[in-house]
């Protein structure tokens, strides 16, 4: 992979060569080719998919589904009508612990992980709430590391939904779903996967992995801000109810009832999102032009340069795994005797963006025993350079903080 | 500018803060959060007939929610409770950027977070102390 | 305003001169000036917005909160912190269905009308299924005419919420939701208004008109596809639950419970679209630059003139209101003997744009007795000339399909 | 193409249908319908000894729908119940764009209909009849 020629797809890092962007686990930049196949899709086939019955809604329609079958594709689904676009992660989660709720009792139980992210967290929490479920908490260690004992004990014979994200996106750990889905399909129980951080950064196979929801979002991974996905297996979603009520997902309506459109439309509310989808298509296609496999070569090399780095700076503890392998990229850390958002405003006076604070992450917080951290999280476009000025930036840090050094 | 934002009168009230303490004949205490950030403080004063006796604060936070705190206190303590909330809404107006020179004057070293003006992000870091002391007074 | 002038800031329209794009009512085309902001954004701006303490990230936060303001401004909202950013009008009038009915009992009831597009109607229709709730239907005449004494008929002091739209996307007929509005008050009840179809065609200005929520749609007002609006008045939305969870809605989060961010954040999960809602302000500012009164007076003037053109088509019954006023660019009209899908596709042959179906108002659809219809909806931007090649089109319809005439 | 898609062939079996009418010696019924279009189509057959002896359809539609419920009818009346669902197949192969001409050929006049593998939007109306007899058939 040539660096220098990958950041030149990328107008904003083109633009700001002094600008050292660390910030990809919160959402990464956008190659021209996905800002173009948005502005594309305005200029040549803008029109409201689904409904017309002109060339022009056909074309926007046609935008529309290649962009679920690339989707389908990427993470080798059984069938684009299990591709859901949603608008981010967030609603994906959101939209199964409303709908996967409609069907639990009183004392059923959810399973969740310490490390999660809000978004797979407090719909679980609030709907237990709701419904008067239990939650059992799937603890990780210092090191964010998931054992299978761990899972065990918290899935039970009432558990009927895991919850758990495939890569922390504070730690960087990766979780061994594919072991974990196994255990929670053992006890009945379904298992949801939260591929946010995972699946811009490894090949994910859903069929593989055995997991029966995947939500991700498009903005994570090179692709536009207002798209995201839930992936479901057929068989369950079409046994699901619809969360979002209105527009192409209807079959008959009366002023008593509803009937439901078939699978995927029956999840897809309102005028849909068809621009942002030809945008993730494109940014898919990147993935494949720059090829998976370099990507992750790329972003392990840079891994382990960071983490050399950031270890070399003094008074700064890296938290979670002590090798770089285990991080994927994403480095949280502390400094001592400076607060994390101190830290981001003088990274920032240097030209490096970093993200200071829980991370929407407050549990793992907790559980870790600080109240928050910087993050510096990594992107194949990324350059040793670029971590060269985070770390001697980070070194001026207690000096510019007033601390004798 | 935010490069010389951590200057020398910010850092020393951070790192050596003269109110940073347990108080023990305190009367009014109250504590003040920055849920997205972690700033947590807690203030206590010792309020006599409308006068500001004595104050200190505990708590974490960034270097500005911490040094805000204690110049707020320097710049408080032996003022009434009049006085104290007319600083507070000085202090308002100028990280506002809406403030007279001859309000920032007033508020002396507190004046040096001027700059939080042009910082969105760090508004809040910098209010904390003087919307916790302004509740504390007022209710 | 210069029709000629105004087709050249529009790309689709300007590449495509022989296409009559008259199904602006299912979306609208957009001028290169939104396209050029959601592209700017993208290429200058681009970061997690509210999340980061680096200057692109407030830059992203800023272009995100000024076009909340531009939204404030253009409905006349007393604060920005009224304006929630959603996907679409249907996510927003969903939001309210669910939050509004954690307050609702058993018995409760809602009033709707026949008129309302499936995006509100099922969400409350199915509200009341979960929850045991009344629908009191407002009906209409044939004319599409909402009366005074209609609402007041289904306006019950059991009910707590009154959903009307503004403008009726099949008939084209303005309700008078302040007069509405105010009797919904009357009776303690709290007034939806759907302005999908209106906010993009007449000044709306919620403070005058009294509503309590409004909702609507960027893509149907010259904004990009993934923008949806929902208002609502501050001491409304304060105290009610949020809908989606996870990402800056947050306050606290302990295991067992979490407490909300302040107004908008409360109703903002997730990554929020910023693109999208740069794209939404540059399309406000064009409202701005071409003059809403000279839209609504140029868009009177097509109207006028489409409805001489389809009554003097044979075979050709308008539906709704015998005025051309009273439709407001929108008209919908069957053709006796020809079923209006394969209207359509005759007329997608001569590159005339509409919509045939049932317009997702499968409820009116049978109070107007038929199954479904054509329709065409105008924009300022649309020209006499393509009303001409409708109704040319149209007059050749039944020959095309094998009536003697 | 759609220009010259409502042809002779298609208008004349949508304006005036052979087989639409009731059937009162029908031992098969089903209702097979459109929600998106509003297509709705009532098939009945007669068949006996599995030899479809007569059929008809009730209903409304667009002109494809209906006339491809007219054209099957003439195809299939005459035809055993095994041969009506091999060209069942064969149509729908034709509307996907994935029938050998041999198949289109055996498909007769309901071959008109070959187009609308080129308008997806359509595909549902002109598969809807057979859809149904299918259906009806094989359950
Ligand atoms: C009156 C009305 N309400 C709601 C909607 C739903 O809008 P959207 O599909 O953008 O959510 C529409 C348009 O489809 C409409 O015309
Ligand atoms: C692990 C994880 N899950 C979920 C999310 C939510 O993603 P989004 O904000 O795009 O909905 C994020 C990112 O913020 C994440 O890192």
């Amino acid at each position: 992979m040539n660096t220098e020629q990958v950041r030149n797809d990328f107008p904003l890092l083109a633009a700001n060569p002094h600008l050292a962007y660390l910030d990809n686990g919160a959402t990464t930049q956008k190659p021209a080719a996905v800002i173009r196949a948005v502005e594309d899709f305005y200029e040549k086939a803008n029109a409201n998919p689904l409904r017309g019955l002109y060339d022009l809604s056909q074309e926007a329609t046609e935008r529309y589904e290649e962009a679920r079958e690339a989707v389908r594709g990427f993470i080798n689904a059984a069938a684009a009508k299990e591709i859901i676009f949603t608008r981010n992660a967030t609603e994906s989660l959101n939209l199964l612990a409303y709908s996967l709720g409609e069907d639990l009792r009183e004392g059923d139980e959810i399973a969740l992980t310490v490390m999660e992210h809000h978004s797979n967290l407090i719909p679980w929490q609030q709907l237990a709430k709701r419904k008067g479920l239990r939650l059992n908490w799937i603890s990780c260690g210092r090191c964010g590391v998931i054992t299978e004992e761990a899972v065990r004990a918290a899935v039970t014979d009432r558990t009927k939904i895991v919850a758990m994200t495939q890569m922390s996106n504070v730690l960087g750990t990766v979780n061994d779903v594919k072991t974990f889905a196994a255990i929670a399909h053992e006890k009945g129980a379904l298992f949801v996967c939260d591929g946010a951080q995972s699946v811009p950064h490894m090949p994910v196979d859903v069929r593989a992995l055995g997991v029966d929801f995947l939500a991700f979002s498009g903005h994570k991974m090179l692709g536009p801000m207002g798209i995201g996905v839930l992936y479901g297996r057929e068989e369950l979603l079409s046994k699901m109810q619809p969360f979002l009520f209105g527009g192409e997902m209807i079959e008959y309506v009366t002023r008593e009832d509803a009937t439901w459109a078939e699978l995927p439309h029956k999840f897809e509310a309102g005028t849909v999102n068809a621009a942002d989808a030809a945008g993730l298509k494109a940014a898919i296609e990147c993935y494949g032009r720059y090829g998976f496999h370099e990507i992750v070569k790329r972003e392990e090399e840079l891994g382990e340069y960071a983490f050399s780095v950031l270890k070399s700076v003094p008074h700064l503890t890296i938290l979670g795994a002590d090798e770089a392998a285990a991080h994927h990229g994403i480095f949280s850390f502390v400094l001592e005797g400076v607060h994390p958002h101190d830290i981001a405003e003088i990274l920032n006076a240097d030209g490096v963006c970093i993200r200071a604070g829980h991370h929407c992450a407050q549990v793992l917080m907790k559980t870790l025993g600080v109240p928050s951290t910087v993050r510096a999280s990594l992107s194949f476009y990324n350059t040793e350079e670029e971590i060269d000025r985070l770390g001697e930036s980070l070194r001026t840090v207690r000096r510019r903080m007033g601390y004798a050094e | 500018m935010q490069n010389s934002f951590y200057r020398e009168i910010v850092n020393d009230h951070n790192l050596r803060p003269t109110h940073k303490h347990e108080l023990k004949n305190a009367n009014l205490t109250l504590r003040g959060v920055n849920p997205s950030c972690g700033d947590d403080i807690c203030l206590s004063l010792f309020v006599k007939d409308g006068v500001i006796g004595d104050g200190a604060f505990t708590g974490d936070g960034c270097a500005i929610s911490q040094a805000s705190a204690d110049m707020m206190l320097d710049l408080v303590i032996g003022k009434s409770e009049e006085e104290a909330v007319s600083l507070a809404e000085a202090f308002f107006r100028m990280i506002k950027g809406e403030a007279r020179p001859d309000e920032i004057e007033m508020l002396e070293e507190a004046g040096a977070l001027s700059d939080v003006s042009h910082m969105p992000a760090r508004v809040k870091c910098a209010v904390l102390s003087w919307h916790t002391l302004k509740n504390l007074i007022e209710k």
